[in-house]
């Protein structure tokens, strides 16, 4: 069936700096959509990690706060808390919620609170130049492990989802991807769920979306999406990981 | 009309109150009658102005102290003497005790049930009608239900205490007075005594009073002082 | 309402409220904690918020959230928190947000102990977190005075869209004195429309407002930094806060000495007056900015032969005192921090000592 | 009715995810560099675009759009 398709609204003109094929820009425009579907952008406040989504706030038309390294869900506990109206998520990589940033998202899961954190699984510093990220996978290469991660030393990659979903506290967690249209179109529709759920001032809710980065893993983009498809997915399975239902 | 205690004496109030204050000068006030006196300091939840700062002054006075061990006297630890259940255990003379603030100060008491049990003991709830939380009748009682929840033990009497400290009055006595009365009335619980300090004594007409009256000396002061 | 017994804590808690603060982040630390516990009752009977974070780093940026979003908001602290929070007191003073942070110190470095100290006087003054910043520094030498600060702290942090920061030792924290809460500390409407992340449709616009720290522009970067050195600048001319003590005299000495240990000094003078030695006292209520013209003149004071600096540090303001007095007289210094603080006597002595 | 697919060059970094994911292999990559260096991608056989818009789904730099064409012949039918 033959649609229009445009720019949402509460994305911004700007080119992005994301290197070609990175699905950061896909992930941008779903929570742009949801946003413009929502009615919300005039009450919306996001918060950029440190990473490459640094400057995320360069992106949407709608308020913005940059966030240290790590420290965007304790940002959006202090905005929710005091403005409960206000629509807040963090757009977190996994260097930042996953390492420098464990402490605060665990604690804002667990409190519950009713923000949304979209979190863009790589398995790779993105930013910093391609070093090893609590997500890398056994043996993959990266700057900081260049004969492969050995989790005999380092451990395992850490299954944030799975991990969040341990505390008893209700919420929304579930893991996408993006790397073809139909894996967009569920996560798109993850993502409206999460900030349903916002918006209802139901649970805290968290979108982990395992993406790619061709740069640093050295690939052509459709090679780290075939990379993506054959070593991250049966690791990172996607699907609800737990919703405040159950 | 003179204060007389024996027995176990255990003292409560709101942070602030005066506990401290209060328990050290009745200690010295009943060693001054010649009793047997031992004071113990409970308070493990304020780490500042407890009993334990006044150690050599008590014992000067014959009084025996019962602390945590020395080395951890500046400590942030909540550390229970284990001489404490002993001296409960078998009381001689007068036996006082000096929880900390609140509901949360006097957590520790429950924890002594066993050293209390078959026990008669007497409860004091210090009243400080200047402090936060105690302004109404209502807020002390509420504070009354907070410690006899926490500490699995009743209240049996009241002890005014009213004082802005060097700021004190004798209006504020006076009205402070009027004040324990009524809670007196409306909780049903004895007024053992109201605390005056010992420079407003002769500015005071002990005679409007139908309870003693404990002269307080502050032996707890600050630096500059 | 009349006057009312309070803990320097519990009344510097109670200050926020009557101050029109109504967020309190805080972590539990001693000598402090009675803060929390006050609040903690406190914010439920007037409809305000409480949140004890996780750690002190998630409750600097509970902060830096709380005010981006243009709301009034505060916290307490002490020595080794206030360490931890010093990352987002970076972040908050890049973003020129108004937070008030009170820091209750204990003695150090390290865990230190937990008896009154003055050694967080340089993290204060001159940073402790990373880049140029610094925050307007109150310290308070009584509970009363403690209320007062806090309550001016919030219009002032408006003002400056800069942190401030109240600095009170332990013994400030911990002991009761009777205050009473001024209504005249009203504060102005602020302009937070033009800088807050308060979602568009509170202020009626469509031009999202970004609340940030990153400058990838040099040009910009320096220009944000010559913003806040202007602003820092003019915190020195209308911000300097102190009193005087015997001044009038002719004092040979002259004392420099803030909070706690300013009362003891003060003791000491009065003492030492009546055996017939003069000594004089000019004691900072502002830390940053520091009373630099008034130490100035009052060592410039011909009778005046030394100047001697008395804190709970091992001479952390000497500097800012040697920096005032210009060289015009020897400066000393005298303290002690281990939690013990100078008796008058003691001061006494080492007052005379210098001449 | 009908569609107009649109890209746009200035904002396309050639990564290539749209000419995969397209079912008409409608998609190519141009030989001329675009302003930002990259070669974009260009409709090399535009009578075989259906407008199913997974091209435009697929791309993170929001480069290609589709609009609805009002013309006279889809209003008289």
């Amino acid at each position: 069936m033959p649609k229009t398709f445009k720019k949402p609204e509460a994305l911004s003109d700007q080119k992005t700096h994301y290197c070609p094929g990175c699905t950061h820009g896909v992930i941008h425009r779903l929570v742009a959509e949801v946003i413009d579907e929502l009615g919300v952008r005039g009450r919306t406040v996001g918060i950029a990690p440190v990473g490459c989504a640094v400057l995320a706030y360069n992106y949407f038309t709608f308020d913005f706060l940059e966030a240290a390294h790590g420290r965007a869900p304790a940002m959006a506990t202090g905005i929710k808390r005091v403005r409960p109206d206000l629509i807040v998520f963090t757009y977190q990589g996994d260097g930042d919620l996953a390492s420098i940033g464990m402490g605060e998202i665990i604690h804002a899961a667990n409190r519950g609170e009713k923000f949304t954190t979209i979190f863009v699984n790589n398995a790779v510093y993105g930013m910093t130049g391609g070093q090893m990220a609590p997500t890398t996978m056994p043996h993959q290469r990266t700057t900081t492990s260049p004969f492969g991660r050995d989790v005999a030393d380092v451990g395992m990659p850490v299954k944030m989802a799975e991990l969040l979903s341990a505390l008893q506290t209700p919420g929304y967690i579930t893991r996408q991807t993006v790397i073809k249209p139909k894996h967009i179109v569920r996560a798109k529709k993850a993502i409206k769920q999460a900030f349903t759920y916002q918006l209802e001032g139901k649970c805290f809710s968290l979108v982990e979306v395992v993406s790619t980065c061709p740069v640093n893993w050295g690939m052509t983009p459709l090679d780290a999406i075939k990379w993506t498809e054959e070593t991250l997915l049966p690791y990172y399975q996607l699907g609800d990981v737990k919703t405040p239902e159950n | 009309m003179d204060i007389d205690l024996e027995g176990i004496v255990i003292i409560v109030g709101n942070y602030g109150s005066g506990k401290t204050e209060v328990a050290i000068n009745l200690a010295v006030h009943q060693r001054q009658t010649g009793k047997d006196v031992r004071i113990a300091d409970l308070d493990l939840v304020n780490p500042y102005f407890r009993t334990r700062e006044v150690k050599d002054a008590l014992t000067e006075r014959g009084i025996d102290v019962v602390l945590p061990p020395e080395k951890y006297l500046q400590a942030d630890l909540p550390i229970l003497s284990p001489l404490v259940s002993g001296m409960i255990r078998r009381p001689s003379g007068l036996t006082l005790i000096d929880a900390g603030g609140d509901d949360a100060g006097a957590t520790v008491l429950a924890s002594l049930a066993d050293s209390f049990k078959d026990k008669t003991i007497q409860m004091f709830q210090v009243v400080n009608p200047f402090r936060p939380f105690t302004e109404t009748i209502e807020g002390c009682l509420k504070i009354r239900d907070e410690i006899e929840g926490a500490s699995k033990l009743r209240i049996t009497g009241i002890i005014g205490n009213a004082n802005l400290i060097d700021e004190t009055t004798a209006g504020h006595i006076y009205d402070g007075y009027g004040f324990v009365r009524k809670l007196s009335n409306k909780s049903g619980l004895p007024l053992l005594c109201i605390a005056v300090a010992v420079n407003l004594l002769d500015k005071i007409d002990t005679k409007r009073f139908s309870c003693p009256v404990l002269c307080l000396e502050r032996m707890l002061t600050l630096p500059w002082m | 309402m009349g006057k009312v017994l309070m803990k320097g804590n519990e009344a510097i808690g109670e200050a926020a409220i009557r101050a029109g603060c109504l967020n309190y982040f805080a972590y539990p630390i001693t000598p402090q904690s009675e803060v929390a516990e006050y609040l903690s009752k406190r914010m439920k009977e007037v409809g305000g918020l409480f949140l004890q974070g996780e750690s002190e780093v998630a409750v600097s940026y509970m902060l830096f959230g709380a005010a981006a979003c243009g709301e009034r908001v505060f916290t307490t602290s002490s020595s080794p928190g206030i360490s931890l929070m010093s990352e987002g007191i970076s972040y908050i003073s890049g973003a020129q947000l108004p937070v008030v942070f009170v820091n209750i110190v204990r003695g150090g470095p390290g865990l230190g102990g937990i008896l009154p100290s003055q050694g967080d006087y340089l993290q204060a003054t001159k940073g402790g977190g990373h880049g140029d910043y610094k925050l307007l520094v109150m310290a308070p030498a009584s509970v009363q005075e403690a209320v007062e600060m806090v309550m001016t702290a919030f219009p002032l942090a408006e003002k400056y869209r800069n942190p401030v920061m109240i600095i009170g030792d332990g013994l400030i924290g911990q002991m009761m004195e009777p205050v009473e809460f001024p209504d005249h500390l009203k504060s102005e409407p602020t302009n937070k429309d033009e800088w807050a992340a308060n979602g568009m449709d509170t202020r009626k616009s469509d031009t999202p407002n970004i609340v940030k720290t990153l400058h990838l522009d040099p040009k910009i970067l320096n220009e944000l930094n010559l913003t806040l050195k202007a602003k820092y600048e003019r915190m020195k001319q209308e911000e300097v806060r102190y009193e005087p003590y015997n001044i009038d005299s002719d004092y040979q000495v002259l004392i420099v000495s803030y909070g706690t240990m300013s009362r003891v000094c003060r003791t000491a003078v009065d003492d030492l007056k009546e055996s017939g030695f003069e000594v004089g006292m000019i004691r900072p209520k502002t830390l940053f900015p520091f009373p630099e013209k008034a130490v100035r003149e009052a060592a410039g004071k011909a009778s005046c032969k030394v100047v001697i600096s008395i804190e709970l540090s091992m001479g952390q303001m000497v500097e800012d005192v040697e920096r005032s007095v210009l060289g015009q007289r020897p400066v000393e210094w005298y303290g002690m921090c281990g939690g013990d603080i100078p008796t008058p006597e003691e001061v006494m002595d080492a007052v005379k000592s210098l001449v | 009715m009908s569609y107009h697919m649109s890209i746009d060059v200035e904002r396309c970094k050639g990564c290539g995810l749209c000419i995969a994911v397209c079912p008409q292999h409608v998609l190519e990559l141009s030989e001329e560099v675009n302003p930002l260096g990259y070669f974009p991608v260009f409709q090399a056989r535009p009578d075989d675009c259906n407008h199913c818009a997974l091209c435009c789904m697929m791309c993170p730099d929001v480069a290609i759009t589709i609009t609805e064409v009002v013309d006279d012949t889809s209003a008289q039918a």
